[in-house]
């Protein structure tokens, strides 16, 4: 879709609403938010962006297909998950750090399956959503 | 009268009256621009109401909801444009 | 003794790896199985004739009482003898009769398998046990007689074969379970103990019925004998075994042996009788239309398993004692005959019998056989065959009431068919004028004559000299019918009688009937036309039946049509949800607890209402996609109000997600079409706004139950202090329930995926599966 | 006994999933990860049998919360047994599907999702949580969304729709039901749910919450009048996912109906007649439709919705014989039902059909192959002494000791019907000849152009779910043994109960 | 320029820091003491901008708001009485306006203020089509809007 | 409210099944949103429904001083949410396929005949 | 005091959006629909936002957010509606018959959506493009 104006919103737009993304995601385990809304909130950024700069800018912009970040995210959320695993504890078990950091809080392994939680959504939604745009075009 | 009851008894059954009536434009319609753009103004009406519960409620919490959607409501809006553009070149 | 039974499942198993040594002139060397089978059952034979019986047990599965439990009483081993004698001159005969078949490995290993099993049947004491044998017979014919599986025919009559007797066969195992059941036990002699338990309880006449189910259809009575006919397709080696000794005696074996469980009752006698009577005279009189020689064994076949179950329905002791013998006779002169019609068709090409005249010049110890057979068939005096017609018009007379006079009439005429068929396939093919065309035949090798020969002399032996075999075995396997001793010895002779008119009745009538009339092809033509009132025609229409029903029923509710399916989903859930909400018990119509109603609140429930509304009712597709998002937005504003602050921004942002995927994928989707006329859209309303009103009332059923909030307040108490959140929901996602969300991410990884393939993955041509 | 790693049979298929998808379109490290995968399931679920066989229930409490807080997962006889048999399968089809699926499948992802589809159902049998086995049921239900219509052909997107559209249906009147029980007990855990229930006076709301669940899962494992979705769409599918979904998927339905209705809600009279009564239509049903149809597939399909009939007549009952006799038809036919659907992908490699009457001369050709089939084939039937046949013996006497003889007679009419089509089937497709092509064109012979590996590959899955099948008819004695214990756990839920929330509450 | 805007805030945060207050009010009150010291200091004619350019901004932020109360309230009227008064039309405006930015400010500015709305700008960037509610003149109208908005804007913006 | 809402849920699942029943496979798909809505709303109010108090710790306080909407439900609502849109992606792509195949989504010409089997 | 300020904000804000919503159901065609609630809306929801940074003013994150939202409203708003009012334009949204100018008829190329800035035509009486 061609518009100048849209193209000059988006491209201020993407990293204000990436900004906000991570916002969202780090601050969930205290307020609402975390790695589903931020992932899709990062998601939505991207699709907005492949509106006017068309898919292929997109996914160049992304460097890598997003499907490739569903491994990576679900490698996360998984190995956050079997960590405490490893030192004798039921799988989930929270392991944190003991002092708290700034903005976010106490950092332990939640964070990090958050973390990866969000990004397997936006390599979902991005593969979902630019997968039909290419099939479409 | 606080300005609780105030927000609960005056304002938001403004913004009550005033989705409704956008509901009815979408309704009516007549054409497909004139539903999404009732639906854009819904979901700025909706960032109001957020806005004004969570002062009525004294939870800030709730403000953070009416960002979310004052954030990616267009997204609908530039969607179905995006659409009907598609489509009509067609 | 249970290596006795499973050395044939053994061979037939050595028969994978190594048959194709034994395809060529080893073949004969199978029959060493059989023999060395009935040498060791012979050795049983004083020991049986004493009375005594041999046991075995060998845990298999005890906890449902199936064992390896063996009985070795005078009816069994009078049956193991003929299975495993008649069995080794099968497999002795089948050598030469199939040389160089390319399936002789697989030939002799169904054929061990069966032999196997059959044993297996006749000597298991517990009745599943039984059963498991049973039904591997069924399954082992069922190769066999589609042995030659490239004619059609032949994979039909297979295929009838097993679903007569594997239908029998599931009825069977329904009666064999609830009698052991009732009884307590599986174990056949333990049964015999509880029998007047088992006859005088409410469900006797039910396991009667499956028990005669599974008898009648093995054994091929009327109206199941269809199928045994239909047999005759197996090669003639099989078909001696199975009929004459074998598959088809199972059932009158288990009739025999239930007898002293079951037996004696008036719910016994009169079925046995009426159908076993039926079946002798229906198939006896069958048996003369036929021109193919194994036709008319076949019938005959039939008859003599008729008159076997009529034995077994008469249940007097003279009754057991002719059935054990006659058992034996028929065995003999059976599988000769068949033997015998084997090398015809084999040397001639053709069973016909009016093709076939003289043979006697060409295969002169076969007529020898053939004549001693159908003397010994026929019941002449000093054949083991009168002795048995003796027995059975002995057995008939000595019922009580009108009885006698009914049973032996049918008995007479039963008897001079038979006679006359016997005569007809034993004598026939080799009297008269040896046609040109059949002056080259050369008598085969001894593998193939000898065994019928050998099977004929022993029924004029056991004629002459019944002692031989009464006391050792006949007497033995009637007392263990009747489950106390007996000892009648068998007498050629005695005296003139009414016995003796009949049998001399018999003999002349079956005779005149021989000497006046010829078998011809305008007979079977006059009996086929009855064809439609046939058993097999009245079954393969009910089949037929059954089939188009199956297939309307099948249509009919398999439309193809989704809706429909959903449709009726939807209609049973609502008839089960009705039903638990209206029956019993009384209904709350309200809520138990309201919470305070405001105006903006009911503003977005009529905003979600109208939403939805619109999204059921408008035609076109974006204003359903727009309404729906609606829904969506009320939701979230719902989920607002009611402090749900995560849900209603994960809501908001889905919901503009899915926008925007229906916004791509609608792309060039034509308009609705207004497809329901208006019946259908009428039907649906009710059935949704049904469903609809029943989850409401649901609802307020719920809301009226109260619950223990400990789980929501241990999340609340502990969420910062052990799980160091303070959104709860948030702590409750990543860690209280942490498992949950790794695994939704996984749904959605999994979706992200199928997305990408389904719409990029294009296989090729080559790549179907 | 608290064992934190009875959760490994759901990782190793997670980790298998998570390394061949960083292996994208490498479809040679794919088919080696899949396979190892599946072995390490498969010694990791024997360990997991063994220890609960021996030792008795183990549970795992998620991140040490104990239970009723935080999810628990259970391992006790029934639970392990169905893992046992789904490493079975899922050895057995990740063996066969390195040559028997398209290598177009492959390269989208075929098996990472085939191995989602395993660590789901684990996890829905090692779940102690019932909103847990609601994502578990998602991610098996998305899962075989995926592999139903990966490279799909119409016939397989036209079913994939009907079996989606109800599937989701399914889902929806779980989730509601779930719902229903939250707010009637305020818990999630099983076995807390089980005592809150127990407990809970309003009878008609437990009954009310129950139809829930009945309707959802009926859907799922393909109860009349639910079925449609199975007939519509499992004969469309690569073999290799047929058998995966004719193996197990109908049966995590069945493992879910037996674990509730035991578990938590106890039929009623209502409710145990009702069982009963769908259990002789889909019987019938299921025989109806096996014996009209001439596609291989489509006949084992109806066939699926008979033997539904069978293990649900046996929850019907609710007697320990019944459900003994349930439950070792549900392992017979786990195995079973996977392994003819591998067959009917390896008739189609030797043939390019399925259509029976386009079949045929397969005994003559292939003579040891026919002979395993067979032995497969007639396990089916429930031939004596083949697996098929001993769980009828206890069905049988239920039956009869619960005076369901409307049951028995249709289990009778369904096992006749399954042996009627299956020798039918053995003549058309075996004895008979292969018919000339009408048109001329022979299909194309996938089999014989394979090297003897990859030959074997198809052959060697099908020949050990033989072997399994037959043990369980041989050795029926150790494998009614364990049915028998199950039963037992399920009509005495005191020792799960006690495993999950400790000694001290008793039911 | 940028230089002293960051000098401004570096002053500002200074001030939050010291009186320790965090909040917005005393940010603000920090950023104009710092606007004023900096102002006072300030002795380089060449780089004057930055101080006339915030006043510019309050101006024009001041006049936006204007604006559109002003119309606000006029299209207000219109709409809850009865008649309307509205002459509408799409007007093709000739923008002075060049970079993405400029016309996007610009557009933005123009959007919110009520009776006119962007409807597209033209492939080559020179003109802007605008929906117009109460249009009386053309040429008075664009030149209301060049002398209005698009001065004031790109006074601000080069 | 409750009862409002409980009517609603009646109205969702309601309207969600009568949009089953239709051969439009678009209306399929909304059919199957709206009876995911009315479960998450089923869950919602079967938990209890409080007005304005969400489950969150306030700031400066380390346990709840006030009462609080169960988390639970809301938990579980999310999940589903989450979940049902995976399928529902998915679903829609069918759709988009479907729709390449038969040039249409009528419901009812998903029907390859039996002969056409492989 | 502060109550006050608040309530006024927030009343004139609703009151703005509830213009922004008789407008959007009274105005007689599409384009002035959307050019009355575009910022009417933008400025009550402004206006309610600004009454919610008065209110929790120890929480500087919730005037930050405010601010953010309102900054977000105008942003994306204008953008949105040229988005929308442009596609209406070329799907042939029907003008209220008292529109008296369209200087844009004829300027989009038919196939491409290409605007053209017209210089070299003269100014064409609006017609309804229907
Ligand atoms: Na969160
Ligand atoms: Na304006």
């Amino acid at each position: 879709m061609k518009s100048t104006i849209l193209n000059t919103a988006s491209s201020y737009l993407l990293p204000i609403l990436l900004l906000f993304s991570i916002f969202i995601l780090l601050r969930g385990h205290y307020h609402p938010g975390g790695g589903f809304v931020g992932g899709l909130i990062a998601s939505i950024a991207f699709v907005l962006h492949s509106f006017t700069h068309g898919t292929d800018d997109t996914l160049k912009l992304l460097r890598i297909h997003p499907g490739v970040l569903i491994p990576v995210g679900l490698g996360l959320a998984v190995l956050s998950m079997f960590a405490p695993v490893l030192i004798g504890d039921p799988v989930m078990t929270g392991l944190w750090f003991d002092e708290p950091f700034p903005v976010i809080g106490l950092i332990g392994s939640a964070l990090f399956f958050d973390i990866g939680v969000y990004i397997v959504v936006v390599g979902v939604v991005l593969t979902i959503l630019f997968t039909i745009s290419q099939y479409s075009e | 009268m606080t300005l609780s009851t105030y927000i609960d008894y005056v304002i938001l059954p403004i913004l009550g009256v005033a989705l409704l009536l956008v509901l009815v434009r979408i309704f009516k319609g007549p054409t497909i621009v004139d539903r999404v753009i009732a639906l854009d103004l819904l979901i700025t009406i909706g960032v109001g109401v957020i806005t004004v519960f969570s002062i009525s409620t004294q939870k800030s919490t709730f403000i953070d909801v009416a960002m979310i959607l004052a954030l990616i409501a267009f997204l609908g809006t530039i969607a179905f444009s995006y659409y009907l553009e598609k489509r009509g070149r067609k | 003794m249970l290596f006795a039974v499973l050395a044939g499942f053994i061979v037939s198993i050595l028969y994978i790896p190594f048959g194709r040594f034994l395809k060529g002139k080893l073949a004969g060397l199978a029959a060493l199985l059989p023999i060395s089978l009935f040498a060791y059952f012979v050795s049983f034979i004083p020991a049986v004739s004493d009375g005594q019986r041999v046991t075995f047990h060998q845990p298999w599965v005890p906890s449902l009482g199936i064992n390896f439990d063996f009985h070795l009483d005078g009816l069994s081993l009078l049956f193991s003898l003929l299975i495993t004698g008649i069995g080794s001159l099968v497999f002795l005969y089948a050598a030469p009769y199939l040389r160089g078949h390319r399936y002789l490995d697989r030939f002799y290993a169904y054929l061990s398998l069966f032999m196997a099993a059959m044993l297996g049947v006749v000597l298991a004491d517990n009745v599943l046990l039984l059963f498991i044998f049973w039904e591997l017979t069924s399954i082992s014919s069922f190769f066999l007689i589609g042995f030659n599986n490239d004619n059609a025919a032949s994979r039909k009559s297979s295929l009838i074969a097993l679903g007569v007797t594997g239908g029998g066969g599931f009825l069977l195992m329904a009666g064999l379970v609830l009698m052991g059941h009732l009884s307590g036990s599986y174990s056949i002699q333990a049964m015999v103990e509880t029998n007047e338990y088992l006859k005088n309880h409410v469900l006797y006449g039910l396991i009667l019925l499956l028990v005669f189910a599974g008898a009648f259809t093995k054994s091929a009575q009327f109206p199941f004998h269809f199928w045994l006919p239909g047999a005759m397709k197996a090669p003639t080696p099989i078909s001696a075994y199975l009929h004459s000794a074998t598959m088809v005696k199972a059932g009158v074996y288990l009739l025999a042996r239930l007898y002293p469980v079951l037996g004696g009752t008036d719910y016994w006698t009169y079925p046995l009788i009426i159908i076993g009577g039926i079946t002798m005279l229906y198939s006896a009189f069958h048996s003369i239309f036929r021109t193919d020689l194994k036709g008319i064994l076949a019938y005959s076949t039939i008859s003599a398993l008729g008159i076997l179950v009529f034995l077994i329905g008469i249940g007097t002791p003279q009754s057991l004692l002719a059935a054990s013998v006659f058992i034996l006779v028929h065995a003999l002169y059976k599988a000769s005959l068949f033997l015998i019609t084997g090398v015809i068709d084999h040397e001639t090409g053709t069973r016909d019998i009016t093709q076939l005249a003289g043979l006697r010049k060409v295969l002169f110890p076969l007529a020898i056989a053939g004549l001693l057979a159908a003397l010994s068939s026929a019941g002449l005096p000093f054949t083991f065959g009168f002795i048995g017609k003796d027995l059975v018009y002995e057995a008939t007379l000595h019922t009580d009431g009108v009885m006698p006079i009914i049973l032996t009439a049918l008995a007479v005429v039963t008897n001079i068919f038979l006679l006359y068929a016997g005569l007809l396939a034993g004598l026939k093919p080799f009297t008269g004028q040896l046609p040109d065309r059949y002056q080259r035949i050369h008598l085969p090798s001894l593998l193939m004559w000898a065994p019928p020969l050998l099977l004929a002399l022993l029924g004029i032996a056991f004629g002459a000299f019944p002692a031989i075999a009464d006391a050792s075995l006949l007497n033995p396997a009637a007392s263990a019918m009747i489950n106390k001793p007996i000892d009648t010895p068998l007498k050629i002779w005695h005296g003139f009688n009414l016995v003796l008119l009949l049998s001399g009745l018999t003999l002349a009538l079956g005779a005149f009937l021989y000497l006046m009339r010829k078998p011809s092809a305008s007979g079977l033509d006059w009996i086929e036309r009855f064809n439609n009132l046939s058993p097999k025609h009245v079954i393969s229409q009910l089949t037929h039946y059954v089939r188009h029903f199956a297939i309307r029923y099948t249509r009919t509710l398999h439309n193809g049509l989704l809706r429909v399916y959903l449709l009726r989903i939807v209609v049973f859930a609502t008839l089960l949800l009705a039903f638990r909400l209206f029956a019993g018990g009384n209904i709350y119509l309200l809520p138990g607890y309201l919470t305070p109603l405001s105006v903006y609140e009911i503003a977005v429930v009529c905003i979600l209402i109208a939403a939805i509304y619109l999204t059921v009712t408008s035609s076109s597709r974006l204003t359903v996609v727009v309404a729906t998002s609606v829904i969506g937005y009320g939701m979230c504003l719902l989920f607002v109000f009611y402090s749900a602050p995560d849900l209603a921004m994960t809501q908001f942002t889905i919901d503009t997600l899915t926008v925007v995927l229906f916004v791509l994928v609608l792309f060039r989707l034509p308009p609705f079409l207004n497809f329901a006329n208006r019946g259908a859209r009428i039907r649906d309303w009710v059935v949704a706004a049904t469903f609809g009103a029943i989850i409401t009332l649901i609802g307020i059923q719920v809301l009226n139950q109260s619950f223990d909030d400990a789980v929501s307040k241990f999340y609340g108490d502990n969420a910062y202090i052990l799980a160091k959140g303070k959104n709860v929901v948030n702590v409750i996602l990543v860690d209280f329930r942490g498992m949950d969300t790794l695994f939704e991410i996984v749904v959605l990884s999994i979706a992200a995926i199928g997305v990408f393939s389904l719409l990029k993955l294009k296989l090729k041509a080559s790549e179907k599966e | 006994m608290i064992d934190n790693t009875l959760i490994f049979p759901v990782i190793v298929h997670l980790f298998t999933a998570i390394v061949q998808l960083f292996f994208w379109r490498k479809t040679v490290a794919q088919r080696i990860v899949s396979i190892t995968g599946s072995l390490i399931a498969m010694l990791l679920a024997t360990r997991l049998f063994t220890a609960v066989w021996n030792d008795g229930i183990r549970t795992m409490q998620a991140a040490g919360w104990d239970a009723p807080f935080g999810i628990t997962f259970v391992a006790d006889v029934f639970s392990s047994t169905m893992v046992l048999l789904t490493s079975f399968s899922g050895l057995a089809v990740s063996i066969y599907s390195a040559t028997g699926v398209a290598r177009g499948r492959m390269l989208y992802g075929y098996f990472p999702i085939f191995h989602f589809l395993l660590m789901g159902l684990n996890g829905a049998f090692l779940s102690g949580d019932i909103f847990n086995l609601y994502v578990w049921f998602e991610v098996i239900i998305i899962a075989s969304f995926v592999l139903m219509t990966l490279g799909g052909r119409k016939a397989q997107i036209e079913g994939a729709v009907k079996y989606m559209a109800m599937n989701i249906l399914a889902s929806t009147f779980f989730l509601t039901g779930i719902g229903i029980l939250y707010g009637i007990t305020g818990t999630l855990n099983m076995a807390d749910l089980s005592l809150k229930i127990a407990a809970l006076e309003n009878r008609k709301l437990v009954d009310l919450t129950a139809s829930f669940f009945i309707i959802g899962f009926g859907i799922k494992s393909a109860v009349f009048p639910l079925y449609f979705w199975l007939p519509s769409s499992y004969h469309t599918p690569p073999s290799a996912v047929a058998a995966v979904f004719g193996g197990l998927l109908t049966k995590v339905g069945i493992y879910a109906l037996f674990r509730v209705f035991t578990l938590i809600f106890i039929p009623d009279d209502f409710l145990a007649t009702l069982l009963v009564i769908l259990a002789i239509f889909t019987i019938l049903t299921g025989t109806f439709g096996a014996v009209i149809k001439n596609n291989i597939r489509r006949v084992f399909s109806y066939l699926i919705v008979c033997h539904i009939g069978f293990m649900l007549g046996g929850l019907g009952m609710y007697s320990e014989i019944a459900l003994t006799g349930a439950l070792l038809y549900l392992f017979h036919d786990i195995m079973v039902k996977t392994n003819i659907f591998l067959i009917a992908g390896l008739i189609r490699k030797l043939r390019g059909t399925m259509n029976m009457d386009k079949l045929g001369g397969l005994y003559a050709e292939y003579p040891l192959l026919s002979l395993v089939m067979a032995l497969v084939l007639f396990s089916l039937v429930g031939v004596p002494p083949l697996s098929g046949f001993w769980p009828k013996i206890y069905l049988f006497e239920a039956g009869f000791m619960d005076g369901q003889y409307a049951l028995v007679a249709a289990i009778i009419v369904g096992s006749f019907a399954t042996l009627y089509v299956i020798a039918k089937l053995w003549a058309k497709v075996f004895w008979k000849d292969q018919p000339d092509a009408p048109d001329g064109e022979t299909p194309a012979d996938e089999f014989k152009p394979l090297n003897p590996f990859r030959k074997s590959l198809l052959v060697v899955p099908i020949v050990f779910l033989a072997a399994i099948t037959l043990y369980i008819g041989l050795a029926a004695e150790n494998v009614a043994a364990v049915a028998k214990h199950i039963a037992h756990e399920m009509k005495d839920i005191s020792p799960y109960i006690e495993a999950v929330l400790g000694p001290n509450v008793s039911p | 320029m940028v230089k002293q805007f960051l000098m401004n805030l570096l002053l500002a945060f200074t001030w939050v820091a010291l009186t320790g207050v965090l909040s917005y009010s005393n940010f603000l009150f920090g950023f104009a003491v710092g606007f004023l010291l900096l102002w006072l200091m300030n002795r380089n004619e060449s780089d004057h901008r930055y101080f006339t350019r915030v006043p510019k901004i309050i101006g024009f932020f001041l006049y936006f708001l204007y604006e559109m109360i002003r119309a606000n309230i006029q299209v207000a009227y219109d709409v809850i009485t009865p008649k309307f008064f509205m002459k509408p039309g799409i007007v093709k405006y000739p923008m002075n306006a060049k970079s993405d930015f400029e016309i996007n400010l610009l557009s933005t500015v123009i959007s919110l203020t009520p009776g006119t709305l962007i409807l597209d700008v033209s492939e080559d960037r020179k003109v802007l089509y605008i929906h117009v509610m109460y249009l009386r003149d053309k040429d008075q109208f664009i030149q209301q809007i060049k002398d209005g908005f698009e001065r004031r804007l790109l006074e601000i913006i080069r | 409210m409750e009862l409002l809402l409980v009517i609603l849920l009646g109205v969702l699942y309601a309207a969600g099944i009568f949009m089953l029943l239709r051969r439009s496979m678009v209306k399929l798909l909304i059919g199957l949103i709206l009876l995911g809505n009315g479960a998450n709303l089923m869950i919602f109010l079967a938990g209890g429904i409080t007005r304005g108090k969400p489950p969150v710790i306030d700031d400066a306080a380390k346990l709840f001083t006030d009462i609080y909407a169960d988390p639970i439900p809301q938990a579980l609502i999310l999940t589903a949410i989450v979940i049902s849109f995976g399928l529902q992606a998915f679903a829609i792509v069918l759709l988009k396929r479907v729709y390449v195949l038969i040039n249409s989504d009528d419901l009812d010409d998903l029907n390859t005949p039996e002969e056409e089997d492989i | 005091m502060i109550d006050i300020l608040i309530g006024t904000l927030c009343t004139i804000g609703a009151v703005a959006i509830l213009i922004a919503a008789i407008g959007i159901l009274r105005m007689p065609d599409f384009y002035l629909r959307l050019s009355v609630t575009v910022k009417a809306a933008t400025l009550g929801g402004g206006l309610l936002l600004l009454s919610a940074a008065f209110y929790f003013p120890e929480e500087v994150s919730v005037t930050t957010k405010a601010v953010a939202i309102i900054f977000f409203l105008t942003l994306t708003a204008p953008v949105a509606a040229h988005l929308i009012g442009r596609t209406a334009y070329f799907i042939g949204t029907e003008k209220w018959k008292g529109t008296i100018r369209d200087d844009l008829a004829g300027m989009y190329d038919k196939e491409t959506h290409q605007l053209g800035s017209g210089d070299n035509e003269g100014d064409n009486i609006s017609h309804p493009s229907s």
